[in-house]
């Protein structure tokens, strides 16, 4: 039962990572780069979070119910380091794919070999 | 294809070391860290509910003022990545058909709702999950819902940048008065309050407004150069 | 308000912040606020200097939580060094870039010199940060500011440049991240005071992957082989000021993060046989492809990674002398480099393809850059009496009371390289005749200050090596001594 | 969280085959509202594992505002992996920004 929670966050996590890090390899157009980039973010924010579970914790707010119990409550420093690097993700995102329009602008083509003006 | 072979052998050892890794640290077990601390005086000396919120805005809120950097630089970036030049008589050209009315009636009801969603998302910042990047975001799809229904609505990049830079400014100022007073960068030097209630926390509610509007006009400012220029480019142009 | 580390972070943001609004007043406050930032930031750490090196280090305390709970930025002789190098330079080159290009309009010119400005803001984060993960978003700052202004010029292939960037930096920043989550796990805190004290406990296998991954995430940023295949494109199609903060700021963050992780952070003292290799490879690789360049700033930019090859070189010998020799060659690459891309920018100011070719009898033609130009290239070869000359030395010492003979003979063979390609290039300027007939763009009085004052500090600093040694000393005593940062930070408690 | 093993598990092979979708389809458009299905998977997660903060953020950046980003970006750019090369635009003239 532990191992399949383990599997399924740990191993969806990193199966994520591990596409996503295909699809930068090997893929040839800039967006899907760029998707790739934001799987492989994805995957590590759950990595993070799924290390400060803790098993039959509470989510780490002082509700009054909650307030006067002796509740086990999960980590809350994954979580906010990880709303700290979605925002951050979101942001080279956001340049990313700028960058890309500007591009295709340019060469009229979104394809890695084709964009060879400077060496890859 | 000797390429792909090796990316695939790349991606296996990566994938290897992963699990191997993480196979080594248990899941859900609790661990000796700093977390506890954090859920201890957040309560104690915050009164802070929301103990996520209290490290990101007090504990740490140092790591905060940067990311609303980073942002604010991705939105500078962005802008400066895609200007282009005006030519002379050249005007700011949408798509021409207007959205359907259906989409158009239904904006008008839930625009309202969104914000106002928002606006409650970053003023509970501490007390409920949320705070001002979620608000911000909020905002920022409520603002996304006009300019995508409405072709005429335009966002004034004035206001825009002015919320952008007085929010800005009170975050970096709230964490000066502690300066001024003798104590650390970002130290609280209100009134804590009650637990639980809507005035608690020192200025970590004043952060998180501050940061809520910033956000929301960075991510508009954003969503905004890129609408903008949403149109087909075939001119020369050297500048 | 008493003087304090913090200054160095909140006054440039909030004048970021204030910028668009300080515009609405007078467009020239755009360009002139980022300036004043910088030279309060450069008396800052003047004075700061002074008071470090008299005194214990000062570490500044965040939001009122002492480590390891609260974030802290520590000024110590080796990261207050550096960052008065980058508040100096950056001051030196914002009097450069006042004027630069007078034709780029006003809304793009508020973008650089706010991204400017936040360039050397996020680099000076890097270094006085003491939060691992608070270095993380300094990093992410510097990257974005970085990708931004690569691409800011639309009729270079700068967007191309800025993208291969983001694609390796987002690299980086994933194992950073990644090392993070792993090193979390097993010290459960973040602090690098906290993280030295609890590292020994640390199983040497995981140990092992997070030395890997810090490894390989701020090689990127040091221009570390394999992993710079950015640097030569960015430093091309940069704006050339900015091409000057990369090599003498950005490059240097990254290698201080390395440095910082392998030598504080980390109790593994095979790591410098790996840092030695790679240095070896990154140094001999990078001068072997700059002595094939067409284009002067390409060049540059694999002379500056041969440089930082170098400095990784002189980092892993680990000796005391060594790594005082490496922080020499630090301040001197800043120096020279930057005084390198700022003559050779108004060299090839108007060409189209920037070709070493195209500097054909520019000797006559743009006497004092060129002077400039010729110096700076004496100077990094390591020929005396400039300061270039002095660093060498010191390294080629320290490898030789390490007995390590065949790294100074490879030190030396890239030399001799290194005189070739310069030479060159000095060669075409002064005893060609013109043939090109591209109009050059004669400096602003302002960027001639700039360069003198890049070329006085070589030569006076050539003659009296003396005037920085002292701090230099300190500064390698500090990084060495790990107790005592250790202890600096967390007896606050 | 013995109950919540079903709802995990579909969400696992959501996640996972969206993102495997993501990288193997030849539309763009598609393999963009797969990377906000992923973001939406990501977003239950965090709120299984008590991090409803990340979830809400997850949820308004991750699924909202990256998604639309990319979509405009296609809008610009090109709908299709494999698109050939345009050589000329509709004027006639090569492009040369």
């Amino acid at each position: 039962m532990d191992q399949l929670l383990t599997i399924s966050f740990y191993g969806t996590a990193i199966a994520l990572i591990l596409i996503g890090l295909y699809a930068v390899l090997a893929k040839k157009n800039l967006l899907k780069i760029v998707i790739g980039l934001s799987i492989m973010d994805g995957g590590l924010h759950l990595l993070f979070v799924s290390i400060g579970y803790i098993k039959n914790g509470t989510a780490p707010i002082f509700s009054p119910e909650v307030l006067n119990t002796k509740v086990q409550m999960v980590d809350p420093v994954p979580q906010a380091l990880v709303l700290t690097a979605i925002v951050i993700g979101f942001a080279v995102t956001a340049v990313a794919l700028s960058l890309v329009i500007r591009l295709y602008r340019h060469h009229n083509t979104a394809s890695i070999d084709e964009i060879k003006n400077l060496r890859w | 294809m000797i390429k792909k072979v090796l990316i695939f052998i790349f991606i296996g050892i990566i994938g290897f070391y992963l699990v191997d890794i993480f196979s080594q640290i248990p899941f859900g077990e609790k661990r000796d860290n700093v977390g506890d601390f954090y859920l201890e005086q957040s309560v104690q000396t915050l009164k802070v509910a929301n103990s996520v919120t209290g490290i990101v805005v007090n504990f740490r809120g140092f790591d905060t003022l940067g990311e609303v950097t980073v942002l604010f630089l991705a939105a500078l970036g962005l802008s400066s990545i895609m200007y282009r030049r005006k030519k002379q008589g050249e005007k700011e050209v949408r798509a021409k058909k207007p959205s359907s009315r259906i989409l158009q009636v239904g904006a008008q009801i839930i625009f309202p709702m969104v914000v106002v969603l928002g606006a409650y998302v970053f003023i509970h910042g501490h007390l409920t999950p949320g705070g001002g990047f979620q608000g911000g975001a909020i905002i920022a799809t409520a603002s996304l819902l006009m300019l995508i229904t409405y072709r005429k609505f335009k966002v004034n990049h004035n206001t825009v940048s002015w919320i952008e830079s007085i929010a800005g400014v009170v975050f970096v100022s709230v964490g000066m008065v502690g300066l001024l007073k003798g104590m650390a960068f970002l130290e609280n030097f209100l009134d804590v309050g009650e637990l639980n209630s809507l005035l608690s926390g020192g200025i970590i509610g004043i952060i998180y407004v501050a940061v809520g509007f910033k956000v929301a006009a960075e991510l508009t400012g954003v969503i905004d150069t890129v609408l903008l220029n949403n149109r087909p480019d075939n001119n020369n142009e050297n500048n | 308000m008493v003087i304090s580390p913090v200054h160095y972070i909140a006054l440039p943001l909030m004048a970021a912040f204030l910028i668009p609004l300080f515009g609405k007043i007078n467009k020239e406050l755009v360009r002139i606020i980022p300036g004043l930032v910088l030279l309060y930031l450069s008396y800052v750490s003047v004075t700061l200097m002074t008071q470090v090196l008299n005194g214990p280090m000062i570490v500044e305390i965040i939001a009122g939580w002492n480590p390891p709970w609260g974030i802290n930025l520590v000024f110590s002789p080796f990261s207050g060094f550096l960052v008065s190098m980058m508040t100096m330079l950056g001051f030196l080159i914002w009097v450069y870039t006042y004027n630069f290009k007078p034709e780029v309009d006003y809304s793009q010119t508020t973008k650089f010199y706010t991204l400017f400005m936040m360039l050397i803001t996020g680099t000076i984060g890097i270094v006085l940060t003491g939060d691992i993960f608070n270095l993380f978003v300094f990093l992410e700052i510097t990257a974005i500011s970085s990708y931004a202004l690569t691409a800011f010029y639309r009729e270079r292939d700068g967007a191309e440049a800025s993208f291969k960037y983001i694609l390796i930096g987002s690299f980086a920043s994933f194992f950073i991240l990644l090392a993070i989550v792993i090193l979390y796990t097993q010290v459960g805190t973040l602090n690098m005071a906290d993280i030295a004290q609890k590292m020994p406990a640390v199983d040497p296998y995981i140990k092992g992957t997070i030395l890997l991954l810090f490894f390989i995430g701020f090689g990127i940023e040091a221009e570390m082989f394999p992993l710079n295949g950015w640097a030569p494109d960015v430093y091309t199609q940069a704006p050339g000021p900015i091409a000057a903060i990369f090599s003498g700021m950005v490059v240097k963050a990254g290698i201080y993060a390395l440095i910082r992780v392998i030598f504080t952070l980390f109790d593994v003292p095979a790591v410098l046989n790996l840092l030695l290799i790679m240095g070896l490879i990154t140094m001999v690789i990078a001068e072997v492809i700059a002595m094939r360049q067409e284009r002067i700033k390409r060049m540059l930019a694999y002379s500056s990674i041969g440089q930082m090859g170098l400095v990784l070189v002189a980092f892993s010998i680990g000796t005391r002398e060594a790594i005082f020799a490496a922080i020499f060659l630090m301040f001197n690459h800043a120096v020279i480099k930057g005084l390198l891309f700022l003559s050779a920018t108004y060299l090839v100011y108007n060409s189209k393809d920037k070709e070493i070719k195209e500097l054909d009898g520019m000797g006559k033609l743009m006497p004092f850059t060129s002077f400039m130009f010729a110096l700076g290239a004496i100077a990094i070869v390591g020929l005396p009496p400039f300061a270039g000359f002095w660093s060498k030395l010191y390294i080629l010492i320290a490898a030789a009371d390490a007995h390590m003979i065949a790294v100074m003979a490879i030190i030396l063979v890239i030399s001799v390289i290194e005189i070739v390609y310069y030479f060159r290039v000095v060669h075409r300027i002064y005893f060609r005749k013109a043939t090109s007939n591209t109009d050059i763009k004669i400096p602003t009085y302002n960027a001639k200050f700039t360069l003198l004052v890049l070329g006085l500090i070589i030569v006076v600093i050539g003659v009296y090596p003396d005037l920085i040694m002292g701090i230099i000393d300190k500064a390698a005593a500090d990084l060495l001594d790990k107790q005592n940062y250790i202890q600096s930070v967390l007896s606050l408690r | 969280m013995t109950w919540l093993i079903i709802p995990i598990i579909i969400l696992v092979i959501l996640t996972i085959g969206s993102a495997i979708y993501a990288v193997v389809t030849k539309n763009l458009l598609y393999a963009v509202v797969s990377t906000g299905l992923i973001s939406l998977g990501l977003s239950l997660f965090f709120f299984i594992l008590q991090a409803p903060d990340v979830a809400l953020t997850e949820a308004a950046i991750g699924v909202a505002l990256t998604t639309i980003i990319f979509i405009i970006t296609i809008r610009n750019t090109t709908q299709y992996e494999d698109e050939p090369k345009k050589e000329k635009n509709m004027k006639g003239e090569l492009s040369n920004d």
